[in-house]
């Protein structure tokens, strides 16, 4: 399975760069990807800027109207689209906001200049152009992508896990983290990044999205189980998966 | 002789030998006809309805129903593969000459000297026809061992029809009874239009005697048991082939687990009457 | 074969010797849990552990395990068959049922040579229990709160010394390795007597109905209303399956280098109580809710694996009910089933309408 | 083309600047040889930061906040629980500080051996990118990700990860590395010294463009340690502040081109980061850390805004040699696991300040009844955004004679030496305490 180096290129929109930084990682233990494939355009870390590429990875929310256009580009130039990272996926925490009156958010924070600067309510980069495969995470885990960009060039397309964190947590012989009095979204969480969090001591967040088949209900109650309030059950599941929440409910941004 | 089964019986289950792509035939977008050489004249003689475990290296590895018949295996056999996923989506990228993995044979094939003197009835949608090939070529090549052979398979549309080459050729003989569906009809198509069930008002059958062979996406088994049935074809001689999800084709992994039973090394054929206490099965 | 005894303080001195010859895997403390894990030195074992978080069938079939290697350049391609010998120290008695359990799986029909080697090059030491390990283990109402065989050596805890059962010769010679495990005397047998009988009244039967009736009572329980509760409430987080010392399903996937040439065949553990687990091409899922793979699970815990194998599908460790969130566990299960068991009469529709 | 060409009329448009973190770009025009507009425009999309912090509880602000930039993250990380502990009246244990500096200088090193391997490095050596010269020097190449590693394992061991850590928390740890973890690092922090002493000698042999500016230098500074976490805020012109009396320093406005605020001090603009550092707590570095600035040629108070860089490699040398000391201590006096210190109230204000790589940055969080009910920070780069673009209205006349490309690439190699961190600079976190 000889075929010419795909060309490939690394966008971003409203995010940390967290995850173009983690793919840089990536070469700490994987430099042969530099041989394996061809980058063109990276603007964090080169100045070359390619426009001729075919897999274009995006990290990001689109959180303006005038970035729909620079995603279109991509999208029309790209044979596959590939969302990296919790921003581009799932609207990340750049979506928190979403549940605040957006005029509110933008005076809170520009005052009397609000209107100089663009924005509307953060989204997934999948609500603006059709997205090929997803690397979740915030940040994106080093191996899985590693791994993603190996089934690209072998034409598969990456799925995204279906297992919950748990599985992966329970193979680690981690301690349950809801046994140390702290509450994790693991049992509605995809897997795939180790179930870093509870392996250091904290509970899940939710940075990978929820599994297809989430059960709720039944976790809410296990969370109020473990002195929760209904406020507190809010933050927690609002960190990552405010869009995502705000779907399930039928709830617009404001 | 060396035989492919007991290449992994003695090393190791998992392992599969390397076997050579020697010819590629699309049926229809989605289906190829895989034509596969093992290496060293090892033989993979198997029986009809059994199935291998087929890999691409690097992609993984999914449960293949030999479409050739043990008949007419010039050391050679034929699987007829969908893309449907991750391997199978590789494996139509490759090329006559590339290099697949095999193990098997694995499963229970289809009984097929309890259906020696019977007249057989198949009953086939889609995909079901890779599997029934097998079956039905080893029949014609012993033609004078069985009853009536009356073969209805349906498809999704006339393109979506497997082997064409084929039917036509059962078709034109005397000795078989082939009647074709479709769900929805193209330019050009006088035949059937519905379910395969429909089909049913067009056979006359002499139930007592009569061995039905199952094989299908899941959806078809219940409608086409309860023609059977009502026709009074025996428990004992509605035949089916199950698919299940499976890992390793030995009864280890778990997946295809149907109560006690395990599809792949109990299965995947089995009868009516070993399977209707068995609640989900069908 | 009859039993030896060894005073404690000669313990570590034995397992000194052990680790000069087989890698030694036992229960250690990390934090608040305990795992098997490696033993570099005596003093990492905990032999007064309570129940580790998974159970020691990881040593025989881990979490993550190379199948094969191969490299299409070469056209080479190995099994990765492991063969270390290692000593499996301080397992409990339902877990050395449970290793039954996997024994009869792996060894039905194709044996499983991956899991034969490593069983193969696997010493047995378990050990007596003497108090329940947790609140949610159960063993005594699954029977397996004692052991007659399957051990290579089994140990007992008489207070400054242990009784050590020896059940195979490859036990013998381990335990050879020390000079300081004595016969037993007179007084040994009557300690080893009274242990035995002061440890059983310890240990509640928490199973309402006895084990030889589960599969009877799963069968009539088919369309019990509690699978729907059941299945309302679970997470469906799988973690009752992974930590289920008689759990073995697995995935296999395939991991590649660069060249996408060369790389691995890779075993990991599955679960049936996870959503994907029955899905096939297409996209039909043959156990599409939480409902019937809550049903599947204990219908295999309670029913298939006794008519498949003659050995019971649960030992009562508990370690499910330990994981589970939302306290699903087998015993109330079993009870409640028990509790709304279904008339005969009323069960014997047709599979068909 | 060399610059033989005197261009009266000049029009640069460097449409998002590469090789630095997040969207910026730089417009400057010349007419008749005369500077009609120099801009630095940030058109990073605007995140929210603060609005987002509101109703919050406190124990999640520091994740959240981690999330303004992962490569600065254990930077907001740290001085996000800053800010918390002082409004509620945390106090940390040693071993936390301990934990927590180490960490730190994972971060510090990660971020300045990235900026001045993969974004630096290639302007000298004439190249677009650091990946030409995995094939071209992979020696150098290499040496950077094995010194990046290296960072990246330290907060890897402490808290997780890097980017986004995640053992940190309000009062301490959630996780604690083993003493065989420690001893690892210790190993491996002894033997990249031999890549540090590599590094500086590659940067002695760099060509640094000679140009300066007289500016003021901002830092934190503690009178006992080379600080990275907490202090008090002292400036090269005269002055120092305590924490809470920051606002007085940065007086942030805001200008029409860029989505980021800008601050000054005690002149039209003030800068941040090693350099300022450095000018600032000169006499506080490791001795191996000042003889690496006189090897290279670095001496307080140094204007040169090249010279960044060549700052960054002498704190990279601090860092590790610093590293190896706390280290030592960790392990003399074992690590125990520990619960993270109480909060002494639920209801407060405070302000948390660190040196992040590329400079001072400031969180200020106003809690009540445990939740967050305003917030401002002050980003480095917003403190520096200014004074990048006075230098660049200083330098551009001094280099008129040169082509456009020259002027292009010395600009955006000013710029990039700010190593500014765009996406941090654009959350704008307001002063809104109701
Ligand atoms: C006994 C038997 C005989 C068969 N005979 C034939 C035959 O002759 N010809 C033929 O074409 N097919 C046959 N099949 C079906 C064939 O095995 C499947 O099409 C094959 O497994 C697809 O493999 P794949 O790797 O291409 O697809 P996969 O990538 O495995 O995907 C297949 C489907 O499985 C699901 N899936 C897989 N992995 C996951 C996951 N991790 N998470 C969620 N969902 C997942 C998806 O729904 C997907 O659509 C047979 C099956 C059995 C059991
Ligand atoms: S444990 Fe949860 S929050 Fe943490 S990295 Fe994994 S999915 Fe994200
Ligand atoms: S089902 Fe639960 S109690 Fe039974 S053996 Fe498995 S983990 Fe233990
Ligand atoms: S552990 Fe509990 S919640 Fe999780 S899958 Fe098992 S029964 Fe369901």
């Amino acid at each position: 399975m000889t075929q010419q180096k795909p060309k490939i290129a690394f966008f971003d929109f409203a995010s940390c760069e967290g995850c173009q930084l983690t793919v840089i990682d990536s070469l700490q233990t994987n430099l042969e990807l530099l041989n394996a494939v061809e980058i063109v355009n990276f603007r964090e870390a080169m100045s070359e800027k390619g426009q001729d590429y075919q897999i274009a990875f995006i990290e990001g929310s689109c959180s303006r109207k005038s970035d729909e256009a620079r995603l279109q580009a991509i999208r029309e130039q790209a044979d596959i689209v590939v969302a990296l990272g919790a921003c581009a996926h799932l609207g990340g925490v750049n979506a928190v906001r979403n549940r605040q009156p957006l005029e509110d958010v933008r005076t809170y924070v520009y005052g009397n200049k609000a209107d100089w600067y663009e924005t509307y309510p953060a989204r997934p980069i999948s609500q603006v152009i059709t997205v090929d495969a997803t690397i979740p995470g915030c940040p994106i885990d080093r191996d899985e992508f590693i791994a993603s960009v190996k089934m690209l060039l072998q034409g598969r397309i990456p799925k995204l896990p279906e297992t919950p964190l748990c599985v992966e947590c329970k193979l680690l012989e981690n301690q349950c983290v809801y046994t140390m009095g702290k509450v994790c979204l693991g049992p509605i969480v995809r897997a795939g990044c180790k179930a870093i969090c509870p392996s250091f001591g904290d509970g899940c967040e939710g940075c990978r999205g929820l599994v297809s088949e989430p059960n709720m209900e039944s976790l809410k109650q296990v969370m109020a189980e473990h002195g929760m309030a209904d406020q507190d059950i809010s933050h927690k599941l609002d960190l990552f998966l405010t869009y995502q929440m705000m779907n399930l409910e039928n709830e617009e941004p404001k | 002789m060396t035989l492919l089964k007991d290449k992994i019986v003695s090393s190791s289950l998992y392992v599969p030998v390397q076997a050579t792509i020697r010819d590629i035939r699309a049926l229809t977008p989605l289906e190829k006809v895989f034509s596969l050489t093992l290496p060293d004249g090892m033989l993979l003689n198997h029986e009809p309805g059994q199935f291998v475990e087929l890999s691409v290296f690097g992609v993984g590895e999914a449960p293949i129903s030999i479409t050739s018949s043990p008949s007419r295996s010039n050391g050679f056999f034929e699987l007829c593969v969908r893309n449907a996923g991750d391997m199978t989506g590789v494996l139509h990228q490759m090329k006559p000459g590339d290099v697949v993995g095999v193990r098997g044979p694995f499963g229970r094939p289809f009984p097929m000297n309890r259906f020696l003197g019977k007249d057989l009835i198949f009953a086939i949608g889609g995909l079901g026809l890779a599997p029934a090939r097998s079956v039905i070529n080893q029949v014609l090549d012993e033609r004078g061992k069985y009853g009536k052979v009356i073969i209805l398979y349906g498809a999704r549309t006339p393109g979506d029809l497997l082997f064409t080459d084929e039917l036509e050729e059962w078709d034109r003989r005397s000795d078989v009874e082939l009647h074709l569906t479709v769900d929805r009809p193209a330019e050009g198509w006088d035949g059937n239009v519905g379910v395969i069930t429909t089909l049913f008002s067009h056979v006359q059958v002499y139930a007592r005697n009569t061995v039905a062979i199952t094989l299908g996406p899941p959806v078809m088994y219940r409608f086409v048991l309860m023609e059977l049935l009502g026709k009074g074809v025996p428990e004992g001689n509605i035949w089916f082939s199950f698919e299940r999800r499976m890992k390793c084709g030995v009864g280890k992994c778990g997946h295809c687990q149907i109560h006690h039973l395990y599809t792949c090394k109990d299965g995947p054929t089995f009868s009516f009457a070993e399977i209707k206490h068995l609640e989900g099965a069908l | 074969m009859g039993f030896r005894v060894m005073p404690k303080s000669a313990f570590p001195g034995w397992v000194e010797q052990m680790l000069q010859t087989y890698r030694v895997v036992g229960p250690r403390k990390i934090r608040d849990r305990y795992m098997f894990d490696e033993v570099n030195s005596p003093g990492d074992l905990d032999l007064t552990y309570s129940t580790t978080v998974l159970p020691p069938k990881k040593v025989l079939l881990p979490q993550h395990e190379e199948l094969l290697s191969f490299d299409l350049e070469s056209g080479k391609m190995e099994a990765a068959i492991d063969t270390q010998p290692t000593v499996l120290l301080g397992v409990h008695t339902c877990d050395l049922h449970a290793i039954r359990l996997l024994d009869a799986v792996f060894e039905d029909g194709y044996a499983d040579q991956h899991y034969i080697a490593r069983r193969q090059n696997v010493l047995l030491v378990s050990l007596e229990c003497l108090s329940p390990c947790t609140e949610k283990s159960f063993c005594k109402s699954m029977g397996t709160l004692s052991v007659t065989e399957g051990y290579d050596l089994h140990l007992t805890d008489l207070g400054d010394s242990y009784a050590i059962d020896i059940g195979s010769e490859r036990g013998q010679a381990l335990l050879e390795l020390t000079e300081n495990a004595q016969p037993a005397t007179d007084a040994d047998y009557s300690r080893l007597n009274q242990t035995l009988s002061d440890k059983w009244p310890r240990f509640p039967y928490r199973l309402e109905s006895d084990i030889t009736e589960l599969a009877n009572l799963l069968a009539v329980s088919y369309d019990s209303d509690l699978w729907e509760e059941l299945g309302e409430k679970c997470l469906g987080c799988g973690s009752c399956t992974i930590v289920c010392p008689t759990c073995y399903c697995f995935n296999v996937i395939d991991e590649v280098d660069f060249s996408l040439n060369a790389g691995s065949r890779i075993r990991q553990w599955d679960g049936c109580t996870l959503s994907q687990f029955a899905v096939v091409a297409g996209g039909h899922n043959f156990r599409s809710t939480n409902q019937e793979r809550q049903r599947h699970r204990f219908f295999r815990k309670g029913k298939y694996q006794m008519e498949a194998y003659g050995l019971v599908g649960c030992v009562g460790c508990g370690r499910c009910a330990e994981a589970c969130l939302v306290d699903i566990n087998p015993v109330d299960t079993f009870n409640e089933l028990s509790r709304r068991r279904i008339p005969m009469t009323r069960r014997h529709k047709e599979v068909l309408p | 083309m060399t610059g033989t060409t005197l261009t009266p009329d000049i029009a640069i448009d460097v449409h998002h600047i590469t090789r630095v973190e997040g969207h910026g770009n730089i417009v400057v025009d010349v007419e008749k040889g005369e500077l009609k507009r120099c801009e630095l425009q940030i058109v990073e999309a605007p995140r929210f930061f603060e609005a987002m912090l509101r109703g919050r509880p406190y124990g999640q602000a520091s994740h959240l906040t981690s999330r303004i930039c992962g490569i600065c993250a254990v930077g907001h990380a740290t001085t996000s629980l800053r800010a918390t502990e002082t409004a509620l009246g945390v106090e940390l244990s040693e071993q936390t500080i301990l934990l927590r500096k180490l960490n730190f200088y994972g971060e510090i090193l990660d971020s300045h051996i990235l900026h001045v391997y993969m974004l630096v490095a290639p302007d000298f050596l004439g190249v677009g990118s650091v990946i030409p010269l995995a094939t071209s020097a992979p020696d150098v190449v290499l040496r950077a990700l094995r010194m990046k590693k290296l960072s990246g394992d330290i907060c890897a061991v402490i808290a997780g990860r890097h980017t986004h850590p995640i053992a940190m928390t309000v009062g301490g740890f959630t996780h604690f590395p083993t003493m065989e973890k420690l001893e690892q690092l210790r190993e491996r922090l002894e033997a990249v010294r031999a890549d540090v002493d590599e590094t500086v000698a590659l940067f002695q042999t760099l060509q640094i463009p000679d140009f300066e500016r007289e500016t003021e230098h901002i830092a934190l500074h503690k009178p006992d340690e080379y600080a990275f976490i907490d202090g008090v805020i002292k400036s090269t012109d005269s002055g120092e502040w305590p924490l809470d009396r920051y606002l007085e320093v940065t007086n942030e406005y805001m200008v029409p081109h860029s989505t980021a605020k800008r601050a000054r001090n005690q002149r039209e603009a003030y800068a941040v980061g090693a350099m300022a550092r450095v000018n600032v707590n000169y006499d506080l570095l490791h001795p191996k850390a000042k003889e690496a600035a006189v090897a290279l040629g670095l001496k307080p108070v140094c204007h040169n805004p090249y010279m960044i860089s060549v700052a960054q490699v002498v704190e990279i040398v601090h860092a590790i040699e610093d590293s190896i000391v706390l280290t030592d201590a960790l392990l003399k006096r074992g690590v125990e696991w520990e619960e993270p210190a109480p909060p002494a109230r639920l209801s407060g204000e405070g302000v948390g300040s660190c040196e992040v790589p590329r400079g001072i940055l400031f969180h200020h969080y106003k809690i009540e009844d445990g939740l967050i009910v305003g917030a401002n920070g002050v980003i480095p780069t917003t403190q520096n955004l200014q004074n990048a673009e006075e230098d660049m209205r200083a330098l551009v006349p001094t280099i008129l004679d040169r082509s456009q490309e020259e002027i292009t690439l010395a600009l955006e190699m000013l710029v990039r030496a700010y190593d500014p961190c765009i996406s941090c600079s654009t959350h704008l976190l307001d002063v809104r305490f109701e």
